[in-house]
């Protein structure tokens, strides 16, 4: 398991390089993995910067436990994870979710379940920051399934 | 007994405050128990908590030393 | 919509950030990407290496219309397909389909669509070097949903 | 009626040849004909087609210059 949360701009695609470097490759027949990043937009309103809360000590003892959970779940996974924490330009990397194994059912559904139950446990909040320099807190993420 | 109380995101902003401690001897069993002994109202909809850095429930009982955290619906990912 | 079969090892996390290069990143929140790679293993046999054939022409028409059937499907979306031919070995990337869209939701459900359908559609066939030195085709593809 | 027959892996091997070369005048129309016409048989179980290089059914009608493919199911991905 590799959980991280990180304060300034990270190339998501790196990270899971990197970690393929450390992985027997020749076992994991699927890579499964979804990036989220900042849109400078959200709803109808054009968003120029963004700043991620989190709960320092619970947030990275919640996302250990979703992929401990999921790798309860699917034995066969591998997973790293990784969250932005602080102030955030459009087009930043907000979120990665990547999941090995053998098979691609394991991993798309592993990835699939990790991101949802992350955008709906892990402690993070978003407060956007507007054109016209107003800022305000999302209210909620929306349902992913 | 004694609690830390935390806040986070736009309720952090709304109160004013970082946090609260509670210092009773009797009367706060519950999360909501904590909430009220603090802001005599009952939990605002949509309230979440937790207990010792664990999401908790508003029945979810508290204890001497506990660190007890308010905050809205997350929003990460 | 890029489409593409490759003689030869690649890097599909390079793939795809070159791919991000050139797309507007700050508008395209969700990234989902599948990384098929050929297993040293299949069932309970052990694999050398592996020929994947392919039709010439056909395929290429194959995925193209496998693409922009989910992108009428999914109008947002943006795709990067690429499938490896001929010779490989263990741990090659054999297929990468990245899709990227405003929404998670889309990006994902077009993404797992689009591996299915390759696999079931589009002409390759696998043949197996087994450790032995002995040969075989892979009957066929199990079903992923 | 010409028309060019191509085989694909497994198929291609146990035919021990790459394609073949239809020339008739009549009976056949469609895809399941030109098997019959060169095999003398009825098509295998799981046989996949394509004609002109799309896919196609034992029942799609075949034309003169027409591009004829048969092959196993495909194991790509």
């Amino acid at each position: 398991m590799g959980v991280r949360l990180i304060g300034e701009p990270f190339d998501p695609w790196d990270l899971v390089r990197k970690r393929e470097q450390v992985l027997p490759m020749e076992k994991l027949g699927a890579a499964s993995v979804f990036v989220g990043r900042m849109r400078d937009f959200n709803d109808d309103r054009d968003v120029r910067g963004m700043f991620l809360e989190h709960y320092p000590g619970m947030t990275e003892r919640e996302l250990e436990r979703i992929v401990a959970e999921a790798e309860s779940r699917w034995p066969s996974i591998t997973c790293e994870v990784a969250h932005r924490i602080g102030a955030v330009d459009p087009a930043d990397t907000l979120v990665l979710v990547a999941v090995w194994s053998a098979h691609r059912i394991a991993a798309r559904d592993a990835c699939a379940e990790i991101l949802e139950r992350l955008k709906h446990e892990a402690t993070f909040w978003k407060r956007e920051r507007l054109t016209d320099g107003s800022e305000q807190w999302v209210e909620k993420n929306t349902p992913g399934h | 007994m004694t609690i830390t109380v935390q806040y986070f995101a736009r309720l952090r902003e709304d109160l004013g405050r970082e946090g609260d401690q509670v210092t009773v001897t009797e009367g706060v069993g519950t999360v909501a128990d904590v909430w009220m002994y603090l802001h005599r109202e009952a939990p605002p909809p949509r309230l979440m908590a937790a207990v010792n850095q664990s999401h908790a429930r508003l029945d979810t009982p508290v204890a001497d030393g506990d660190e007890v955290a308010f905050f809205p619906p997350v929003t990460g990912g």
